[in-house]
This record gives C-alpha cells, structure tokens and sequence, in this order.
C-alpha cells in the first residue's frame, strides 16, 4: 500500500472526498487534466457512480418505447418468414445448385465473430490486467451473448428440415439415431454450446455484487424481488469475493483458447471441404482475427451508443475508446496479414478454379463487394488509426467501426456465397442473388440482437460498478520529481 | 452459551483493520469474525488469511468429468454405431481430440461455477446479517462473539471509528424469504419444464406435429396398398400366358398329401387375412371390404371349373388382388386343391 | 440385413459411344420418382436429373465440337460428400462400395453438396409436385424424397436388392448384367456398362483391363469414383 | 373387370401396410420399439422391398419406329417401360420419348369419357365447353352423321398408326365409297418417309424405307439427317451407332455430319461440316463426280459413279456450299476408298424444293459404293416380297404424299366433306398456318376426334371420342424400316384403361354394323378378333408353338413375330439394274438479291430430340429433361450464332421476332457456337395453344413460319428453303437452361476430363 500512502493523493478509500484538497496546489492542474482523461483516478463516491447508472435504468422515454416496438416488430416480422420457410421449403430463398449455402450462414459466420469480441475484451483484458477495460467490460460480454445467441438461430434457420434439429443432438432414442462427429457441423454444435453456456455463466458471475448493489438501492417493487434473486444473496463477505476471484480467473483463462477454438472452427466448416477458396490451412486463425475484428468493432458501437443514450459520460470516455482504437488496428492489419496468405497461395499455384474465384473477386461479378471489403477492412481503419485525434474522437470510430463492420459481413458473403458459384466442372457454375425472405431475417437478426439490449439495459447496470470501483482504488497518482504519474497496485 | 451478532461500518479500512485487529486481541477467533465491503479488498489490506482454493479443486474434478464424457461421446458411440464415411477411420482421432476438448472446458467452466454457488452456499434468501450501506461503500465488520464478550467487543468497535458510532446487535437468525425463494424456486422449475416439455414434443414424439414433410405417408402406391387396379383382361404377361382357353399353361398338381399341406400353408400366409382360416369368408381384414370376401366353401365357388379359379388367384377378381405376385403357378395349384379340401372338411366334418 | 458377399459395383461411361441423346435422364426419372421441375424453378437453378448430360464446346466455328459427358453420383471410394453429414443421412456400405443416401434421415444441412466436386446431389427446395393420376406411375420400391431433403443417384440399390433376393431364391450368386440400374439398361449405344469390378470376369472388368482410355472424373481430387470414364477417340481416315 | 365399386379407401390400406409392417418389424431382427414408427433406422427403406413385378410386352408408339417394350406392373399399374430385349429392332433399347411413354398414360389431362363440344353463337367451335356424354350417345351421333354422309366423309389418320386401325379404316372408306384415308403427320413428313420410298423407287424399281447397317460401316457421310436424335429408327440407329464406335480390333468408324446447324449426331461426327442449307445434295452430287472424275477407288466404284452422275462443277459446288474444294475431294477419296461406305440422306434434304432428286442423289452414293442390296449395305426393306413375311393379311404403316393432302384440305374448303374423323394426327398445330387447316375446317359439318385429349385439332371437333392410349389398347406394327430381319410387333393393353376412354378399332366396327355396305367389309365382333385373325396367317415365328391361340398368346408373351434366326432369308442379292440416264441435279438457286435483302436469313427447323414434332410436349418428362445441345428445357429458342447476334445487339435471353414470307414467331435468343452465322434454327415441338397442362402456352410454333408448297414429285412439303429476318422485340426473358454459359465454353473443360 505504500504507494498509495506515498503521498496520500488518491487513498483507495472513497471517503476521503476530494484528495485534492489535501494535495499541494501546484499538483492540482496535472491532477486534474489526469483524472479528466482517466476514470480510474477520477473517484466518486459509490453512491454517485450507483446513481448514475439507476437513473436511466428506471426511467424510459417515449424514444424507447418506439424503438422497442420498431425492433420487435421486426423479430416478429423474421419470425414469421421463418415459419413460412419451414411450410413451404427452402425453395422461397434464393438458393440453388451450386450454391446451397449464402445469406443464412454467412449471418452465422458474421454474428459468431460479434460474439467472440465480448470474450476477448473481458477474458482476454483481464488476464492481461489491462485496468482500463473495466467499464466496458459488461457491454462486451452482453453483446456476446446476445450475437452467440441470435447465431446459434440460423443453422436451424438454414436447415431444409429445421424440425428435425435434435437429431443433431446426442441423446438416446428410438431411432437409433446418432450425430456424426466426423462433421465440422458437430464440431460446431458442440463448440458453441460449451461458449455459449460458459458465456452466459461467466457474464452473470462477475454481474452478481453489482445486482447486489441494484438489489440495495432499490427497496421493494418487482426489480428488487428479481435482483433479490438473482444476486443469490450476496453480501460481499471475503469468502465470496475470493471466490468471484478465483471463479473469475478460471473463466477468463478456460474460456478464452474455447474462443479461440470455436471460432477456428468456424473456418473449418469451410476448410475441411474440398470446394476450391474454401479449402485453405489458413482459415483457423483466419476466421479468428477477422472475428476479432468485427467483434471489437461492434463492442465500440455498442459502447458509443450506449454513452449516448444512458449518459455515460462518466465511464466511458476517450481513454476507452483509445484503447479499442488500438486494438482494431492490431486486429485490422492480422486479418490482412492472413487474408494475404489466402490469397497469396492460390494465385501463385495458378490452378484453373482458384484462377476463376480470384479473378471473379477482383475483376469479375464479385468485384465491387470485394473492392469494399479490403477498404473498410485494411485501408480505412489502417490510414486513419494510426492518429490518437482519430482514435479518441468517438463519431469517428462509431463510422470506422461501422464500416469495418461492412467490410468483414461482405467478406463472410464473399467467401460462403460467392465462392460456392464456382466449381470444378463450369457447366455446373451459378450464381446466387439474396431473396426477400433471407433479407427479412438478416434484418430480424440485427433486430433481435437491438431488442435484446434494449431489454438488457433496462434491467442490469450495463457498467460493471464494483470493477470501476476496484480499478479507482487500485489506481493512484505519484509524484516523480515534478511529475505526478498514474500507478497502479496489483497484489499478486 | 448463547452467541450474538455484532455489526459495524467503517469508512476507510485503516479503521476496519483496526477493529479487527482489537476483536482479535479480545480473543475473538477470526473465524468469527466476516468483513462485508463493496470492493474486493485483498486480505493483506486487513490483515485477515486468505481464504483457501478449494473451488480450484472441485473445478478440476469437474474437468476431469467432461473429459470422460467427451470420450464416451466420441470413442464410447463409435463403438456402439460402426457407420463408416468417406473412407475415414472409424474414429476420426483429430475430431475426438476438439469434442473431448470442448467438453472438458465446458465441464471445467460448469464446475467452477457450480462451485462457487456452492461454497458460497449461495442462494441465500431471508436476512442475513447485512447492511444495506454496505454497498453504499461503507466496510462492515461482523463479528459473532459470545454473550459475556459483547459489552467489550462493541467497545473495542466504536473506538475503531464505527459510522455514527453505532455498534447493531443482530439476531442470528435466519428465516428464510418465503417469496425470493419461490420466485426462485419457480424460475428453475419453468426451465425445467420447457426443457421436458421440448424433449418430449421433438425427441420421443410423444406429441407429433403434422409438419407437411414426413416421409412415412408416401405418394406411391405400395405392394399391399390399394386402390388396386385388375391386371388387364387377356393381356399375356412376360413369365407367360396365365391361362391358354382350353389348355392351362401350367398342368394342374394333383392333390398330393404334401400339395394340400403346402396349399394349408399359403393359403393361411395369402387368403386367409380375407377369406378366413377355414375359408368361409370371415378373415380379420373381412370387415373392411364391401362386398365381403365370398365363403370358399360354398357351392357356387367349389363348382367353378379350376381354371377360372386359377385366372382369378392369378388375376385377382373385384377387389381381390392378383396373387400372381405371391404364388407360382403350382402354388397356385396347391392353394386350389387346399380350397377344394376345405369344402371336403366342411362338409365332411 | 442380409448379410452381402464383398462387390465394388462400378459403371463404364464410354465418352466416344455417348450420343446425349438424353434416354438415360428420362429412365432415371423413371425408376427413381425424380421430380420435374417447374420452368421457374429450372430458372432459379433447381433443376433435378440424378444423372444428366454435361455439353462442353471446344474450338471455334466452323472447327466447333461439343462433347458430352454423362454426370451422375460417382460412387466414390473415398466421398468428400459422406464424413460432412452431421446426421450420418449419407454413408458408406462397406461391403459393396456404395454411397447409400438415406432420405429420411436427411436434416437437409446441403453440406454435402458443397463438398461435392461433380455437383450431382440434388436438393428438394419445395415438395415434389406429381398431378394425379401421374403419381400412379410411382416406383414403391423408391421413397418421394420430400422437402427440405437432398437425394442423388443410388445406383439404383433398389435393382441391386430386388437382383440379389431373387438370386437368394434361388439359392445361386449374382450374375455378372443380371443387375442393371436404369439408365444403363436403356442406353442404346451402349455407352454405359454396369457391374461388379471385383469379378474378373465381369462386362466392366474385362473392359477396363489395361484400357488406355480409361479415366476417372477429376483424379486429382483423390475421391476414387466408381466410375470410370472412356476418353473419346478419334479416326484418321483418308488423306 | 374394373375396379368395381369398393368401400374401401387409400387410408384403410395404408393402416392395413402398416399393420403388416409393424408385424414385420416386431417380428423381424430389430429390437421391439414401443410404437411402430415409419421413423429412420441406419437403413436406407430401398431395403426393404415387397412384392414381384409383372412385366408385358408391347410396342413403343411415340414414333413411328415401332420399338419393342416390356412394361414393368405392380398393383396393376404400370411403373416403367424398358425395350424388349428379344426384339430384333431395338434389342432392349429404348429412347428419351419411349421411357416417357407412362405419362402420355397417366397424364392428368386425359378425357374421362366422350363430350361434344357445345357450339357458341357465331363462332362455331372452338369454344373449349365441352358436355360428357354416355358412349351409346357418343356413338349413336358418330353412327347417325356418317349414315347420312354416305361416302362423304374422310378419315385423317397418324402415320404411327396400329396396322389393325390402318386396315380397318382402308376397308371402311372403301367399303363405303369414300376416297382413301390419309395417313400424314409431321413427324414422317419431316423425317423424309416419301422421299426415301421414291428414291428407293427410281434408284432400284421398289418401294421401301432404307435402313442402314452403320454399326459395320467405316465411312458414314449423313447429310442433314439427327439419325441419332430424330431419325426414321432413333433407338436402333443408336445401337448401330454403339456397334460403329466399337468395332473389332478397336476400330472406331469415320462419321461426317453435313448439315448448317449441329445436331447431336453433329456432335458425335468426327467431322461437323456446316454446308449452306439446300447444297447437300449438290455435295453429293459433286462427291460421286469427283470419284467418276478422278476414278477412285476400285473401278467399278468409278464405273457406277459415272454410269449414275452427270458432269458437275466441283468448284462451283464448292462455292454453293461454302466448303472447300479440298474438303471435297478428301471426303470423295476417303468415301471411295473406305470398304464400307454409307451416305444417309436425311429429312432436311428431302424438305427442300428438290427433295425427292436430292435424297435420289444421296442414295446414289450408295449405289456407287456398291452398298445397296448388300447385308452389310444399305439393306433395302426384305418386307416387300412375299415370301418374306408370308402373309398378306398385314399392313405396312403408310405416309401419304404432301399432295394427299392439300387435296383433301380442298375438298374440306369446298365443302365436299360432311363429316372428317381425325385419329393420330394433329393437323392443326404441325401443319403450316399457311395450308389453312383451321379454315377449312369450318366447313366440314361434322368433325370427330379420337384424340384421347383436347389437342389443336380436337378443339375444332364437334365430337371427341377419346382412343385408348397404346399402352392400353390392342395392336400391331409391321417394322419398318426393319434391318434385315421381317418383324410385327406386338400390341396389347399393360394395365387396365385408367380413363373411360374407347379404342377407335372398336367403336369404328360397332358403327359399322349399322351401316350397311360397310358392314359385311368389317365382319368382326371386335378388334381382338381382328388381330387373332391376322396374326394366325404367320406361319410360326422365332417362338414356335401352333394352333391359333398359342400363336396367339407367344405373339403377346414375346412382343411380336419374327422368323427363327435361321429362318431369315439371304439379303444378298444381285447387284440393282441401275437407272439409264445419270441423275443431274440443278445447282442450288441463290435467293434474289431482293429475297436475301428482305429475309438475311436461312431458317432451319428441327424436330426436338425430346418432343418430336410436338407429340412429347403434354409430357413433363419430355418438357422437364434439358435438351441436349442447349440443355434449355420447357421453352422455344432461337438459335443464333454468336457473330451474327453481335451484329444485331442480341443478347442471349433477348427475345427476338423472326419474319417470314409467311407469318413471324417471338422466342428469346439463344447463342449457339456451332451455327452457320447465315443462318437461325428454331426447335419444333412447343407453341401448343392446348393438349394439357403441360403443352399449352409455352414457346412458339415455328410451323407459322412455313409456307404450304409441295416439292415437285407432290411427295413432300417443302419446309427446308425458308428466310426469315431477325428483329429484337426488346424484351428479355429468362432461359431455363440447366447448364452453365460462362463456364462451359471457357476455361478447364480437358482437366475436367481429357476425353
């Protein structure tokens, strides 16, 4: 604790009140701008951060209540397409031979890498202890429940006998019917159930003493009987939280190569065919940055409107945003390095059918799709990340993100959709152009991940308030030479 | 001896470790004593022990249990369903290697979890010894120390700088919320019942849905099904003509003692559904058919020249199907010496 | 089941007997209930032929040629399409080296037409439409594949059954042409021979001993198909 | 024997199935399950399989080949067709139009019954109301129009037409004074019967269809002719064309097509030679003057050639036709040189003003070569003689001359007809527009048809009585052209009618009872009297047995009569007389400078390889089966070659307008690599205005396009010279093509496979 007690600046304890006061005046200006920019040295008494985050989870505006509608509306809207598919066949798409799979999976493949940024950001940041995550942490792993969840839908969606889904499934029966583990497809099904579950589990672990906390603030009415129980009781005695800490420790450290690993395969759904542009060693690590990517991308929307709307500006400031910039840059020029090797390989061995796809993307029907993508993916985020004034100007990464967002659901296109156009025989050569039905459930997806949020906020403090909290108490300014620097303490 | 609760806020820490610091040199055990904050402070910062690891150790059991799940997943149905695809070994060895992963992960994950709910003794409803300040920041030292200790306990608080300098007396006890845990109660059983209620809709077809594309109810029309359409009128098949006016094609078996006993038994794998064991036209499937299979054994049917009954078993008649399908023609032969008999017996018995 | 005697049924396509004159396609129909597909639908790319006649151009005109090639499931030895199917709705028989499609296990996840080189796995995109009485004509011995199914040709197992009851029957083995899947029976040039690769002295190994012109479709890929093709050759006659 | 009236429904039997399935099941090797669950096991349900199939013989009719067919019954219904693998036409094989066979039988549109078509104010018929109406009715007004008509009527018959119905309508019209049936129908018009039988006729005195031995050919020239595809014996040329790819000690024939658009004999052909339309013959012609002129091969191949040829100008010949004359002095020396050469006049030549010379010209080839009378030849139809087929009583299909009937459309106009009987033919959608069918029809009082559902001519009866399908009635056919061996071909009902349908032979003999001179012509009770009467006069065939009704029944068991192998006579006989003066043929005319401005193009037609002339198109079968060359299935298209639409701004899918002399056709574009740029082909067979679900309002009908002119012997109409222009309508539409464009003729076509 020495640091801490160094010079008595900021004292973990929040009852200090302004540690300022007690700070030499000459210190206050660095101070100040210092707890300007970073959140963890700008403590507030725990009542006021808890304030800040009830307030608008109580209060709804008519523009709520409209989007709720607008967005369920939709939902039910894909819904009910889905019902129709299922009555009269897949033929209503606009699927044909060659090309069996477009649109639906291109969704899954899309939606799963959303799903992985939550990991990624809380897992993958916490192990790292990078302290800066902490209020962002909850959006991500919400939002990665929520896309895992809505992509989970679409290979049922896609299925020419949905119904019959649960022979998928491991289970005794009368049929003797049994899943076939030589398919990539179960690999799927298993993958992403252990993420899905373990997501859910972990996303509600490290939620529990901030339902604690909403379970106090909120006297009676039917959000404290639900935070009541959901919050399992907890009190925050030291047995509880070792226990959170080391639950925690083993979630981030197991759940993080399962991220990794289902998203790989991912990949191998196509790789593990013998359709040329899909069969390609490459596609593991691939599929993962590109997910990364988008993930990481649609974390920092999510997080711009959510500052937005719930007035976060508190918690969520340039610094965060900064911080993802960082990342979406590392994650932009990845996924360039392994699309190169994609592409690299197949147009050096010139072999007939990789010629074809290559020149059908880069010169052929696919061109502009594809032009598109490598911009929003590499160029745009490449040029303009570099900039700290691009990075910690919140509408310029909203639109960075947005489009890196494009870029990687068309190359999800390009590679499910377009790819299969192309074959060895050319008389068996097709193409495929999306049908309103499959539109109206991309659309509903989108809807449904929206809706899901819009619940979400409404009920659970979308900011993880012990860990700000913590990261507050374990920051503290020091004083080297004329110079005070943030520093931080870790125990172990 | 009678134990009772003692509750007090501290606002910084300095002062909770001194309380606790005081408890224990009053001889409370620090087993004794609970310290409730809003943040996770680290033990050292109050000078307490860590608490020990055993959630690491039930997580790794519970790892160690996917993986055999994982294995009987893989290996364990190979074994049990020998279906073989595309040239691939039986068991795909790098496939097993991502179940017998994920599972095990998912049994480690589900584990520490469980674990966790567990040695917490999580869920607790009802009051516990709790301070709704608690997570207003305030830092709360419980402290269960026995009757004779209290006076000085609370003593040994207050000068550790309790808030309002206010020591509470809790009751220990610990009446359960009767609500919470219906509401919880509830909210696992529904899942459990959606869970059933799905398995047995899809998974044993307990109730079926009439989902247009079930392939049991087929356009074809099979073997035994009807409506069934005559064999055309004098048309001569490949395998021959059925029957030459004047002349049969095939000659008729005499009716040999081992003819009648093959003729008893066809005749009940191919007529008697209809016609009835002894003929007389009251078989199972008899009700069914308008107008009902004719009694063998009647006059107008024994009199018939044997050729015609011949054309009929291979022609089928009305609705009788043709057998030309199920009997050869010394089958044929054989089922007609059997109906002959069968008025024999009739009569004779 | 009963229990069968090793085969590796395998089919002969003589390129240079080939006319495209289109009568296999037709008796697949046939024997198979392969459904016809409505002129929209063959607009939107739906068309079903369990086996159909590929035309390739070469050259230019007035030296233009255009070549057929008869295109059906090609039994592979080592099928791409096989080990993708989560639901084990296509599989490999063992014993007689046959891809068996199961219909009504079929979850329809059309994996296995993307794995699929030859592109000869049909998809039912809606419920097969025969107006009475044309259903009358229905081959029982064939399931109607309905929606949401893939199907593809079997080498019409169900005259491979049917042949080896009758031979069971009869208390004899299979005869080497005794089994002959539809579109090889109607074939009149005889372009397509059928049979068993394992009996030497059968029709397809006899005319696939050391024959310079046999092939098999995209070798490269390593799928081993049973099918064997025969280059077309070319006559030299006259100055 | 019916179905006779029965209380028991589809959904009773299938209860009953399973009962028995579950019985099978509980009983069987799997472990017991609590319910009987048609549910998937690992186990395809091909498994498991019930019943035996019966099997009949009969004999194809969708064209006028007469194929041999066994029919494969279960349940009494008829599930597939396969060739009849003893008769000796098609040993076994069976073509594209022959295994569709089953839906012309079950095909939805099928009249149940007789109806009268009710007449509508002014417009006469044609209203498509149509009334059932009992069979004793139907008849009694068929009976009571042609008592009244006397000897004027006329009966329009199909030329694949069951010998029985052939006899009885010759005895009819005789008997009752009335002119000669006539027995015309596209399909034999535009594979050139007449011309064949008229070339036969001049080039050696009999009148016969040729049929050639190609499978032991070496050189085969075919002009203008889909001998595989559409020919006078698709299926058989197609086992000949098995056995010319695979011959003894690897020997592989020597095919060249010669025609302006490529069809799948084309394709085949080791060489595709696009002469301009109307100059095959002069190729021909050129061909025999080149081995006279440079005496190639043996002398007395020289010898016949200049006995049989007039001088021509081989390089002007070689301008007409647009080959090179090297091009024809090699195919000269490879014909004269080759030890068996054919040449195979086709349709196409015989359609052309001078179709009856040029097929004559073609033929004379294989004069020269020295081919015709031989086994291994040409083999000139052994069917004449009588010793051949030792009985009188049969009767050979006929085609009558184009000149027939123009006479009778005529005498239709003129009103000289009171009542015409149409059976097999469809005169209204496969004549030309141009012969004013449709017109003269309104003044014939009384039209009936057999046809057994609406089609273009029936819509114009007062009277349909639907015939029996031939899968369900009884007959014959006298092969021809037959290749060496005499052969009948047996005809007789596989299943029971499915609709209340009447064969025509019969309702014709009830009729003819009332009618008194007819009457004692046509002593039969019914049409199977007829025939057993018939066939008795064959001595025994291949089958052996005696007495009437063995013969009778082998006849039916086997498919047919046909003499013991050892019974078929020598084929080889003396080399024909050939005719006194050498056959000259006038250079091909070019179109006037006006003619050639107005219409660029040369029009050809092609019957479809899957619809024929049109018969296919109420088959789904037929329309769903994408056609070989195109792979377009269930529309019209207009075949243009690539350059050609360029310069129009064609795109493929474009629908364009094409303009004859005589009337214009719409259909999307379709580009065709392996066209003459001079020249736009058009598939016959869609542009059904009825004829079912399946037939009606899809594609276009070229005939539209023709116009009605007899060639100069009257033999054949002249439907091989027509012009059009080519004009885009600026509409597009979509081709259902199953095959790629782009892919197909660029890129990997020898990796996909080296062949």
């Amino acid at each position: 604790m020495s640091v801490h007690r160094g010079d008595g600046l900021a004292d973990g304890n929040p009852a200090d009140g302004n540690p300022a006061d007690q700070a030499p005046s000459e210190v206050t200006d660095q101070a100040r701008q210092a707890r300007a920019r970073y959140l963890l040295l700008d403590e507030r008494p725990m009542p006021d951060l808890v304030a800040q985050l009830l307030g608008p989870m109580q209060r709804a505006g008519p523009l709520y209540w409209l989007l709720f509608a607008v967005l369920g509306c939709m939902v039910l809207v894909a819904g009910g397409v889905w019902i129709y598919q299922m009555w009269w066949g897949i033929g209503i798409t606009g699927l044909n031979r060659p090309v069996m799979w477009a649109v639906y999976i291109a969704n899954f493949v899309y939606f799963i890498g959303i799903g992985v940024a939550g990991t990624f950001i809380s897992a993958v940041l916490r192990v790292l202890r990078f302290q800066w995550r902490a209020p962002i942490t909850r959006a991500a792993e919400t939002l990665t429940v929520f896309a895992l969840a809505t992509s989970g839908l679409f290979p049922l969606i896609h299925l020419g006998r949905t119904w019959k889904f649960y022979w998928m499934l491991p289970y005794p029966n009368q049929r003797r019917l049994w899943p076939s583990y030589h398919s990539a497809l179960l690999w799927d099904l298993t993958a992403i159930l252990t993420y899905l579950t373990s997501s859910v589990l972990f996303a509600w672990l490290v939620m529990i003493p901030d339902l604690a906390t909403v379970r106090d603030r909120i006297a009676r009415g039917w959000r404290h009987r639900l935070m009541n129980v959901l919050a399992l009781g907890w009190r925050g005695t030291e047995g509880e939280w070792s226990h959170l800490k080391t639950a925690t420790t083993i979630f981030s450290l197991a759940i993080i190569p399962v991220m990794i690993l289902m998203h790989s395969i991912v990949g191998w759904d196509f790789a593990m065919t013998i359709q040329a542009g899909w069969q390609s060693t490459v596609f593991g690590p691939y599929f993962v940055s590109g997910a990364l990517l988008s993930g990481a991308a649609a974390v920092i929307i999510v997080l711009a409107v959510a500052r937005k709307t719930l007035h976060l500006e508190y918690f969520l400031r340039a610094e965060h945003f900064d911080g993802m910039g960082r990342f979406l840059l590392v994650l932009s020029l990845a996924w360039a390095y392994f699309y190169f090797n994609d592409v690299l390989v197949p147009w050096y061995g010139q072999l007939p059918v990789d010629k074809t796809i290559l020149q059908l993307f880069t010169s052929g029907r696919a061109a502009p799709l594809w032009s598109l993508m490598v911009f929003s993916n590499l160029v745009l985020p490449a040029a303009t990340l570099w900039s700290r004034r691009v990075r910690t100007s919140i509408p310029a990464m909203v639109v960075i993100s947005i489009f890196v967002n494009i870029g990687m659901y068309l190359e999800r296109y390009l590679i499910v959709a377009v790819t299969l156009g192309r074959n060895e025989l050319p008389f068996d050569w097709g193409a495929y152009v999306p049908h309103l039905p499959e539109i109206l459930i991309t659309v509903g997806a989108f809807s449904l991940i929206g809706f899901l949020f819009l619940v979400f906020v409404k009920l659970f403090p979308i900011i993880p308030i012990w860990e700000v909290r913590e990261g507050q108490m374990k920051q503290g300014l020091r004083r080297i030479g004329r110079d005070l620097v943030p520093t931080r303490v870790d125990p172990d | 001896m009678s134990q009772s609760l003692l509750l007090a806020l501290y606002d910084k820490t300095d002062q909770a470790a001194q309380a606790i610091a005081g408890l224990s040199d009053i001889g409370v055990r620090d087993a004794d004593v609970t310290v409730m904050s809003s943040v996770p402070y680290e033990p050292q910062m109050l000078g307490r022990r860590a608490v020990d690891g055993r959630l690491t150790a039930i997580t790794l059991l519970g790892a160690v249990a996917g993986l055999f799940l994982g294995l009987f997943l893989t290996v364990g149905i190979y074994e049990l369903y020998p279906l073989m695809q595309g040239g691939q070994p039986l068991i795909p060895v790098a496939p097993s290697l991502i179940i017998l992963f994920e599972v095990t992960m998912l049994g480690t994950m589900g584990s520490a979890f469980l674990a966790f709910l567990v040695l917490n003794r999580f869920p607790i409803f009802g009051r516990p010894a709790y301070d709704l300040r608690i997570t207003e920041g305030k830092i709360g030292v419980l402290a269960d120390v026995e009757s004779g200790q209290v006076f000085q306990a609370e003593e040994v608080l207050r000068q550790a700088g309790a808030v309002d300098d206010d020591v509470q007396t809790l009751e220990s006890d610990r009446r359960p919320d009767r609500v919470s845990w219906l509401y919880f109660a509830g909210a696992v059983a529904s899942v459990v019942v959606v869970v059933a209620v799905i398995s047995l809709l899809f998974f044993y077809d307990v109730i079926r849905i009439p989902f247009p594309t079930q392939m049991a109810a087929q356009n074809s029309t099979a073997y035994v099904q009807g409506p069934r359409r005559a064999a055309p009128e004098a048309a001569v098949p490949v395998q021959g003509p059925a029957l030459i006016a004047g002349q049969p094609a095939s000659e008729p078996v005499p009716a040999s003692e081992s003819s009648l006993q093959r003729g008893r038994i066809l005749f009940g794998i191919d007529c008697a559904l209809c016609h009835g064991q002894e003929g007389s036209g009251d078989g199972p499937l008899a009700k069914y058919f308008e107008p009902h299979p004719p009694d063998l054994t009647a006059e107008d049917v024994q009199e018939l020249p044997d050729d015609v009954l011949f054309l009929v078993l291979t022609q089928g008649r009305g609705i009788m199907p043709s057998l030309a399908e199920n009997l050869s023609p010394v089958e044929r032969w054989d089922v007609i010496n059997h109906v002959h008999s069968l008025a024999r017996n009739g009569s004779g018995g | 089941m009963i229990a069968r005697t090793e085969r590796k049924w395998t089919m002969v396509v003589d390129l240079d007997k080939c006319t495209g004159c289109e009568a296999c396609v037709v008796a697949c129909h046939a024997e198979n209930n392969v459904p016809i597909v409505s002129q929209e639908q063959v607009v939107r790319g739906r068309a079903m032929h369990w086996i159909h006649i590929e035309r390739y151009w070469e050259g230019e005109y007035p030296n233009v040629r255009a070549r057929f090639i008869p295109l059906l499931c090609q039994q592979c030895q080592r099928a791409p399409c096989e080990p993708v199917c989560p639901v084990y709705a296509t599989l490999h028989s063992e014993q007689e080296n046959l891809n068996l499609q199961i219909y009504n296990r079929c979850v329809g996840t059309r994996y296995c037409q993307n794995n699929d080189p030859y592109k000869v796995r049909f998809f039912n995109f809606f419920d097969p439409v025969f107006d009475e009485p044309l259903n009358e004509q229905l081959n029982p011995d064939v399931t109607v594949r309905s929606a949401g199914v893939m199907e593809k040709c079997t080498f019409c197992v169900q005259r491979i059954r049917r042949a080896e009851e009758r031979a069971l029957v009869e208390g004899r083995a299979l005869q080497d042409g005794e089994v002959v899947p539809a579109c090889v029976e109607t074939c009149p040039p005889s372009a397509l021979v059928f049979g068993d690769l394992l009996d030497a002295s059968s029709a397809v190994a006899q005319l696939l001993q050391n024959n310079q012109r046999a092939f098999r479709l995209l070798g490269h890929l390593g799928t081993e198909p049973s099918i064997y093709y025969l280059k077309g050759g070319t006559s030299r006659v006259g100055a | 024997m019916g179905i006779g009236p029965m209380r028991i429904g589809r959904r009773t039997f299938l209860q009953i199935g399973a009962a028995s399935i579950a019985g099978a099941v509980l009983a069987g090797c799997e472990h017991p399950r609590r319910w009987v669950h048609l549910e998937p096991y690992v186990r395809p349900p091909e498994e498991q399989l019930a019943g035996v199939a019966t099997w009949y013989a009969s004999t194809c009719r969708q064209c006028p080949a007469g194929c041999g067919i066994v029919v494969r019954i279960m349940n009494g219904r008829a599930l597939k067709i396969e060739g009849n693998p003893e008769h000796p036409l098609n040993r076994g094989k069976l073509c594209a139009r022959g295994q569709a066979g089953l839906q012309l039988l079950y095909n939805p549109d099928r009249l149940s019954g007789p109806v009268q078509q009710e007449q509508v104010g002014g417009q006469g018929r044609g209203s498509r109301r149509f009334s059932p109406l009992s069979w004793d009715a139907a008849l009694n007004a068929l009976y009571s129009k042609l008592q009244a008509a006397g000897s004027r009527f006329a009966i329009w018959a199909g030329s694949n037409t069951s010998g029985h119905l052939v006899d009885l309508f010759q005895r009819f019209a005789q008997a009752a004074g009335a002119p000669a049936p006539l027995f015309y129908d596209l399909y034999s018009a535009l594979s050139g019967r007449r011309a064949l039988r008229e070339a036969d006729r001049t080039l050696l005195g009999d009148e016969q269809l040729p049929a050639y031995d190609v499978g032991h050919a070496d050189v085969v020239l075919s002009f203008g002719g889909n001998v595989l595809g559409t020919g006078l014996s698709t299926v058989r040329y197609g086992v000949e064309y098995g056995a010319f790819r695979g011959q003894p000690l690897g020997k592989r024939g020597y095919l060249v097509q010669i025609e302006p658009r490529m069809s799948i004999t084309g394709a085949v052909a080791d060489r595709w030679l696009p002469a301009r339309p109307g100059s095959e013959a002069r190729v021909a012609q050129a061909l025999a003057w080149i081995i006279a002129d440079q005496s190639l091969g043996s002398p007395d191949r020289a010898a016949r050639a200049r006995a049989l040829v007039g001088e021509t100008d081989v390089g002007q010949v070689a301008a007409e036709s647009g080959l090179s004359v090297e091009d024809l002095e090699r195919l000269a020396r490879t014909f004269a040189a080759a030890e068996r050469p054919l040449a195979l006049p086709g349709g196409w030549v015989a359609g052309q003003p001078n179709g009856g010379e040029a097929t004559t010209v073609i033929q004379a080839l294989n004069l020269i070569a020295g081919m015709a009378g031989q086994p291994d030849g040409a083999d000139w139809n052994p069917m004449t003689t009588s010793q051949d087929l030792p009985s009188s009583e049969l009767v050979r299909p006929l085609t009558s001359s184009f000149s027939e009937v123009q006479d009778l459309v005529e005498r239709m106009r003129a009103g000289e007809v009171q009542v015409l009987l149409v059976h097999g033919a469809n005169p209204a959608f496969s004549l030309p527009d141009a012969l004013g069918f449709a017109d003269a029809v309104q003044h014939v009082p009384f039209v009936v048809s057999f046809s057994p559902l609406v089609d273009e001519t029936a819509l114009h009866a007062d009277l349909i009585l639907p015939d029996r399908t031939y899968l369900e009635s009884w007959g014959y056919d006298v092969v021809s052209p037959n290749f060496g061996v005499p052969v009948v071909s047996s005809q007789q009902p596989v299943v029971t009618p499915v609709f209340d349908a009447r064969s025509t032979a019969d309702v014709l003999l009830t009729v003819a009872r009332g009618i008194e001179p007819v009457s004692v012509a046509l002593p039969w009770s019914d049409e199977v009297a007829l025939l057993q009467d018939v066939i008795a006069s064959l001595p025994a065939g291949a089958f052996g047995g005696s007495g009437r009704d063995v013969l009778w029944a082998r006849f039916l068991q086997h498919g047919g009569w046909w003499p013991a192998l050892s019974g078929i006579p020598s084929l080889a006989t003396a080399p024909p007389a050939l005719p006194g003066a050498p056959i000259q043929l006038a250079p091909t005319a070019a179109p006037s400078a006006q003619l050639a401005q107005e219409y660029p193009y040369h029009l050809y037609l092609y019957l479809s390889d899957l619809l024929s002339d049109g018969r296919g198109a109420n088959q789904p079968w037929l329309q769903g089966t994408p056609d070989p060359m195109t792979t377009v299935s269930w529309q019209t298209w207009v075949e243009l070659h690539p350059d050609t639409a360029r310069e129009l701004g064609v795109q493929e899918g474009d629908i364009v307008r094409l303009t004859s002399a005589h009337g214009e056709l719409e259909a999307p574009a379709y580009l065709y690599p392996a066209i003459r740029p001079d020249t736009v082909a058009v598939p016959i067979g869609q542009g059904h205005t009825d004829g079912g679900r399946y037939a009606r309002d899809r594609g276009a009908n070229p005939m539209a396009l023709l116009g009605a002119e007899a060639d100069g012997s009257g033999d054949n109409l002249v439907w091989a010279s027509g012009r059009v222009s080519v004009t885009r309508t600026g509409q597009r539409t979509a081709l259902a093509r199953f095959g790629n464009r782009v892919g197909v003729t660029e890129g990997f076509v020898n990796e996909a496979f080296p062949g």
